[in-house]
């Protein structure tokens, strides 16, 4: 059973240093009010892995805005000038990574696996430093689970239960990420008063710790 | 003749739209592959896949049907094709990597002639990062990169790329509103020559070798 | 689009020797009609990638009973003696997998991943002959890929272009299969008219070839 | 005092019972574990998962409500409980392998000192396979062997499982019908003695050299 917060109580399960997983592609299916919360404390000095830090003006691309941001683990930075001259500037360390592998490795983690074997990469700049495991004569890159502290998500549609759903392409990163964090806080559109159909849940309610509701 | 950006975009769409068969599954990269599909012939249906978790993109939304959490990899507003349908980021590359992806077309910074593609980054002025392009291309049975011939008059069709790589020995055509290359086991093949261009001016603004083997 | 078909009609896209991977759970989700008409035929000789070899009276534990497979990669046979019978004198091969490595190792397959890294098995017999690589100072099983020529799944509900949805726990090993295999075959209980909801399509049409539809 | 069959494993299946904590996601073995779920206190709502792709096992259909297509791992018909969910065997085991399941319960044909498990194998008699066990043990916070002391008289618990291992160094507790074990990073430790038992008794019928440290 997922306990229902206010975005402003959310705040509290989050600390300065920790990795933070957060869900959106852009911003689509991005969460936002427990951000804006965040934006008022002066919590920072994260990790953020995330499939891209949005724009200056939304979601995850304000926390690079306010300098809350240490290091991002993102597959794409090109829509936040933000996050290019943050970088640039040495004040921020960004890890690019393909997209593709950016979500195994969440799911790995989450999992319990212990890594990833794609031939994504393989002769370019993100082989660097990596083990290459060879199967049956085919080279592969190993790449390594995430994990994050807290996971925060959206979907649009939660019961009181922790299910989710989602609509349109809202799912993105966020039905992986809540396997791979110690808390994860989902931040949903509409809490139905039912149960979901057990036939259409994306994310098994076990998975998450406490639902925002918008327009609450 | 001189072409204007949107004239020689619509060559180039127009020739990529012919490598499309009723029934691929195709993914476009963002900016001219995307216009690809407003010239297919109408018996030819593909399925548009879009990285961030749509198989069956369709048409753009008018005002009434436009939503916010139906997007491309973009980020621009699109609608669902029939029989189309939503997934996660996780499935979405599956499809790709697992090799269900029948053609991809793609922008170049540089494409080389043992087939080697760069787009994601100008080390020290361009860093967007690679986003879905590295796992675009690996999985792919075809890889297309269509791309304007030039860059501010500079060949972007290369011996060897010295930008970063997205993929080595992987492109298997490219189309530029010039022409159209093969990379094939033993080079680089020049197989097309656009009204628009002529073997010399071909020559004039490619930095590869290739042999010439017109259709 | 996915071509309906008859069941009778299906048989032509199966050969002898073919490595075929089956969906179900004992017979919860497990196609029938497709298993009837190959019984009928002389092909055979087949590795069977699937959860388990069933009952002697159902399903996949049919083909055990008339003697079509020759290697059963399975992670459990005992509800099925036939299966221990023929593994004791001899006349099949079974390698037992644990039930979560068969998953990943099936979808590895479909995804293009060298294969799996999972703790599952260390320090037993399943690790026999595998190698290890560890990864921050622990250890991990590599775990092979598993691909198929032909997949035969089942699924509740399709609609024309093949996209399944399902009800109740037939999902199983039916949800993944269908991105391993060369062709596609699903047996479904109902076809749409109209195009299954886009948001709660569980297998994407395009993964699918051939549709048989029960009760026609 | 004698104990019937069904009695050995209703003190069993009682006393596994009291390890449940509301909220709990559980994963019970077939037989014996999965009837522990019947002696919970009324205020005590667990989550059963089953590897087959249920979150949420409920009771047992009536006549009525029974449905093929809701099994659980035993291939028993079952329920869902309001608020469960169907899934894939994929993320059933990346929910047991990834440590989102806080108390798994299995029988076991022999368990030793040292916390290893061989339930899936007795070499040249009886082989049905590891299904699901090996995954059920890997992730879970804690891992309970519920079976009844003895089989046909032999000791079950012995000082090094010579079955082939379900998995190493990995089980929590023991629950039997003469009592209590748990494996300590420095050995095994009786903590409780049932009452229908003596602690003369589980010296004679354990093949294990314990400590004793009863709670």
């Amino acid at each position: 059973m997922a306990e229902i917060i206010s975005a402003a109580t959310a705040i509290q399960f989050f600390k300065s240093g920790q990795t933070l997983m957060i869900g959106g592609f852009l911003g689509c299916g991005s969460p936002q009010l427990v951000i804006d919360e965040l934006l008022k404390t002066d919590l920072g000095n994260w990790t953020l892995i995330a499939n891209d830090t949005s724009t200056p003006e939304s979601d995850r691309g304000k926390l690079i805005v306010a300098h809350k941001i240490k290091k991002a683990l993102v597959s794409h930075i090109g829509t936040n000038p933000q996050t290019v001259a943050q970088m640039n500037r040495g004040e921020l360390e960004v890890e690019l990574i393909p997209q593709g592998t950016l979500a195994e490795r969440v799911r790995a983690g989450g999992a319990g696996l212990g890594g990833v074997l794609t031939p994504v990469g393989l002769n370019t700049d993100v082989a660097k430093g990596k083990p290459i495991i060879q199967v049956d004569g085919q080279d592969f890159l190993l790449e390594k689970p995430l994990k994050a502290d807290v996971a925060l998500v959206y979907a649009t549609y939660a019961d009181k239960y922790g299910n989710l759903s989602f609509y349109g392409s809202t799912r993105n990163f966020n039905a992986i990420m809540p396997l791979a964090a110690q808390t994860v806080i989902a931040e949903v559109d509409k809490l139905s008063e039912t149960p979901l159909d057990p036939n259409h849940i994306v994310v098994p309610g076990i998975f998450i710790d406490y639902l925002v509701v918008r327009g609450r | 003749m001189e072409l204007s950006k949107e004239q020689t975009q619509e060559i180039i769409a127009r020739r990529v739209a012919q490598e499309f068969h009723h029934g691929d599954v195709v993914t476009l990269g963002i900016g001219l592959p995307t216009k690809a599909v407003q010239y297919l012939p109408p018996d030819v249906k593909i399925v548009v896949q879009s990285e961030n978790g749509v198989l069956g993109v369709g048409d753009y939304p008018d005002e009434n049907s436009a939503d916010a959490r139906i997007i491309n990899a973009g980020g621009t507003m699109v609608t669902l094709s029939e029989g189309g349908c939503f997934m996660d980021s996780f499935m979405a590359f599956a499809m790709m990597r697992g090799g269900h992806i029948d053609i991809t077309v793609l922008g170049a910074l540089q494409v080389d002639a043992e087939g080697n593609l760069a787009n994601w980054c100008i080390p020290g002025k361009f860093t967007p990062g690679m986003g879905g392009a590295m796992d675009l291309v690996v999985g792919t049975k075809k890889l297309i990169v269509a791309m304007e011939h030039t860059a501010k008059g500079a060949p972007k069709i290369v011996q060897k790329c010295t930008l970063p790589l997205t993929v080595a020995h992987k492109v298997n055509m490219i189309i530029t509103e010039k022409g159209g290359f093969e990379i094939r086991p033993d080079g680089l093949y020049l197989t097309e020559i656009s009204p628009y261009s002529s073997l010399e001016d071909i020559r004039q603004t490619t930095d590869a070798d290739f042999q010439i083997d017109i259709k």
